[in-house]
């Protein structure tokens, strides 16, 4: 072949592979689907359905730019495992949609393909409702699923995700959420009569046993929000007045270590509000908690005006940031904490970014108008 | 006649406590009910704002006192959902067609027009979509978390029924509070 | 009993019966269900379920107060017969809702209960869409019910409403919406080379023959919008660009009674747009039609700007009101013409009153901001 | 090398005349893609609506003519549903987990940087919710009734799949069409 007729050919099949130069159409192409989420750390929403499908959005963490969703049922709950690459969600399949009996159903997936990899039919007695902490929780090792029910009576169904079988269901008559050890040899429940319950798990998953705490809050004068968040080896709680409950799970019987009432020397009558009401960074011992003031009886609901930084550790509150409209708040585990939010009752997903040298002061950087956001999961 | 009076009184107690027993009986746990009295000072600056548990949010109407379409109507002060008077329905009935849950949450909220307390059931209609245009509306007045399941309103309260999907919320008195 | 004492007994049973009286509290009330539909006519409107749910939202038609609804399945379809008192929809119920296999459900219900009264699952080659006219028809004796299918190959379901059971499937390639004779004795379908199929129905409700039309419409140079309106012993369609076409389905073979393209000597480009583009009084043998300017290809799903009075006898346009927004339209059977009308791309149902003194001009009485509204249908 | 050029040309044609013919045998009937040649003029003039087809409509971004995350984008001129691009897909991919829809339905489109029309395929992504938050487009330049099935776009493309659920919509070019 000669030098020219080379550089023609060359020239050719660039211009087929080129498709867009005018000398040459556009080839016909071929229809795909992604193979795999985007890399980078991921931010979890949950919609639960109300009149039908539900979903749980994935965002960038860096940016909130989509990635991607896994639609689940009706009232659905979430979970997300295994260093964020493990997705869980129970919800509920009713016959007709808005009526007929439910096929209550609890569903593995992976969070890179978004590919279904279990899908377990549960006891139908799930509580159906707004996606919340507590309500579904899954064994560090992958292998036992929890499950809030309430019918309205209140028991957990335990799920081996091995073979895929409902092991047990767990009464536990006026208790609500689980907050599983971090060994997954007991689940600890908060009661109505200001004790916490600890269930304690044989390795099927049955109940072993069971003990009632001293009591720990008091739920007439200063009831506990159900969210928690693992603080070192203990569980973080917070009261509707603002009084941190630090409380050991890691004994047979739950154990109040110690309160913290952040709020109480600082005017304006702020209080905690909302529903997912705070987030806890790590690596800084710092917790944010979305606070709003003039705070009063049935105000524990309300979106945040301000979202505080505590300090844990040395009881202080460092600073406190505009942040508005904020009913579920979530924080990543960097080292420059990077706060979420959504607010359940208008529209809004917010990522702030803080600052470490500046007291924790945190800055909106991106902002989303999703509605029907709840529960969120920070990477 | 204040054999009259008192048999007119003990009906009214009567039902209060047989509310109060079948919703503890409901519950299946100690119900929150005989706790009330002590624990809620009543909806006395009403409050409402543009909440949202399933659909879009809606402003709420500057009602009147008595205006049970409006979200700052007396007896909604610890209602989340879609108000039934605005779908059809009334504040004690449900639309036609829906279907009337089994088990209920309750609220204590303080009446203007007599000031007294009245221990409110919110009962959810179900079985079917609600209507997206109707009021939605959220109190949190004396509402506690799930393990106060009597005074809990983050729950679907058609799931004892035969039909769970959830269309909108009545608010019916069954008794003096206090 | 003396006239003191009953006295104080009527004051007494007084009280009881009106408990807002300050002396005597509230007294308990007791949960119903309203019983029927408040009465008057109804305005019946679509909205159907992309993510789960759909429903058919019933609107008082003299002020559009709300006045109950339906609820459906995925992709619901909606007709309403018998004067108004019963309602058939056809809507799909999924597996896992987004996922799975569907069954196909039509379900009849009472419209003064809003009970449902049969729910026959029929083929699941059911048209997975939105709601539209001719997709799903019922016989006026409400025995025998009629589904369009799409695979999307085309095909007729036809239901035994008496039975509950599919009696048959009937095909009719490339040919699509179901307008069924007055008689129940045959049903006629437009198809994509111009002509009309007339498929003949047995007393089971089996196709015993069909028959093509000769070309009626010309498919690439102005095809026919699919809604139709029963006028007189026809039915009458329009084209993109605005021709009637008066069409006679009382024989064996569908035939072309006339043509009148009423737009062609207005200037301005005006065409019909939407999906439910026009409604017949028939009263006053008036059509009331959704116009838009400007139009081009691809305008022929652009809302309304304007809503045309025809005269169909006289052949004149008498009136053209300004009616914004509209992508579908309905009119009553009243003397005095009332148009309803949703915007399926954004928001809103529309309620105008015409006045038959003023050449039908049509002017706004009510105003709902419902979204996802679709096909309605006017009492 | 006029032998390389005509099997390249060959090459497209070929692809151009199966898909066509995939697309008849799909939808049981004499495809209308046939006839597209002669049918429509192309979508010379962008317009772009804040359309909905099953959720709230969300105005048209100003989008460039390569901005395929815009409903003016050349490739979308019959389009109507939630744009892939906009997604965590493509426009000829759909997003990660979700299903290849089996039929379709095309346009025929200009684009306005080689000034050829083309045969467009939308091809529907199934057994998902859609994210509401993502860009909604409708225009139907060449768009026709369901008596031409081949281009119709008011019913669910995932008809034919396993999983019936719509998620999003992409643009493929299947071929030059005049």
């Amino acid at each position: 072949m000669d030098s020219y007729r080379k550089a023609t050919l060359v020239a050719l099949l660039a211009l087929a592979a080129q498709p867009a130069l005018a000398d040459e159409p556009i080839a016909p192409e071929t229809f795909t689907v992604e193979a795999a989420l985007k890399p980078g750390p991921n931010l979890f929403v949950a919609s639960s359905g109300w009149a039908g499908a539900g979903v749980i959005n994935i965002f960038s963490a860096a940016d909130l730019s989509y990635k991607g969703n896994y639609a689940n049922g009706f009232n659905g709950q979430m979970t997300i495992s295994a260093g964020g690459t493990v997705g869980y969600t129970a919800s509920a399949y009713p016959k007709r949609i808005m009526k007929g009996p439910i096929e209550a159903v609890l569903e593995r997936f992976d969070v890179s393909t978004l590919k279904t990899t279990r899908d377990i039919t549960i006891l139908p007695k799930f509580i159906l409702g707004q996606a919340a902490h507590g309500m579904l929780q899954v064994s560090a090792d992958g292998e036992r699923a929890y499950v809030q029910n309430a019918t309205p009576a209140t028991s957990v169904t335990v799920v081996n995700l091995k073979t895929g079988k409902v092991v047990s269901e767990i009464p536990i008559p006026g208790c609500w959420t689980i907050n599983l050890a971090k060994d997954g040899t007991r689940f600890t429940t908060l009661c109505g009569d200001g004790r916490f319950l600890t269930v304690r798990l044989g390795p099927d998953g049955r109940a072993t046993g069971q003990a009632y705490s001293e009591k720990i809050f008091d739920p007439e004068k200063d009831p506990l929000f159900t969210h928690a968040e693992r603080v070192g080896a203990d569980l973080v709680f917070v009261s509707f007045s603002g009084v941190f409950h630090r409380v050991s799970d890691a004994g047979d019987t739950a154990r109040l270590v110690s309160t913290y009432a952040f709020a109480k020397e600082i005017p304006g009558g702020w209080a905690p509000g909302g529903y997912e009401v705070m987030g806890y960074n790590a690596p800084n011992g710092i917790i944010f908690i979305a606070m709003h003031p003039g705070a009063r009886d049935g105000s524990h609901k309300n979106p945040s005006t301000e979202v505080w930084a505590v300090d844990l550790e040395r009881r202080t509150v460092l600073y406190r940031s505009m942040a508005p409209g904020l009913t579920h708040l979530a924080v990543s585990q960097d080292k420059v904490p990077v706060i979420f939010g959504t607010n359940s009752h208008g529209e809004g997903l917010f990522r702030y970014e803080t600052d470490p040298t500046a007291k924790f002061a945190a800055k909106l950087t991106h902002q989303v108008g999703l509605r029907n956001a709840s529960y969120l999961l920070a990477p | 006649m204040s054999d009259l009076l008192s048999r007119i009184i003990k009906t009214l107690d009567g039902v209060l406590e047989s509310g109060a027993r079948a919703s503890a009986r409901r519950h299946g746990r100690r119900s929150a009910l005989t706790r009330i009295g002590g624990l809620l000072v009543g909806g006395a600056a009403a409050m409402a704002l543009p909440f949202d548990r399933a659909y879009g949010a809606q402003a709420a109407g500057k009602g009147s006192e008595g205006n049970d379409k409006s979200c700052d109507y007396w007896r909604y002060c610890a209602l989340d959902g879609f108000l039934c008077t605005t779908m059809g329905g009334s504040k004690t009935s449900c639309p036609v067609g829906a279907e009337a849950s089994v088990v209920t949450w309750v609220g204590t909220c303080q009446n203007p027009g007599d000031n007294r307390s009245y221990l409110i059931s919110y009962y959810d209609c179900c079985g079917k979509t609600p209507y997206t245009g109707a009021q939605f509306c959220l109190r949190s007045e004396g509402e506690r978390p799930g393990y106060n399941m009597g005074l809990y309103n983050d729950i679907n309260w058609c799931v004892a029924n035969a039909n769970k999907g959830y269309h909108c919320t009545v608010a019916l008195v069954v008794g003096v509070a206090s």
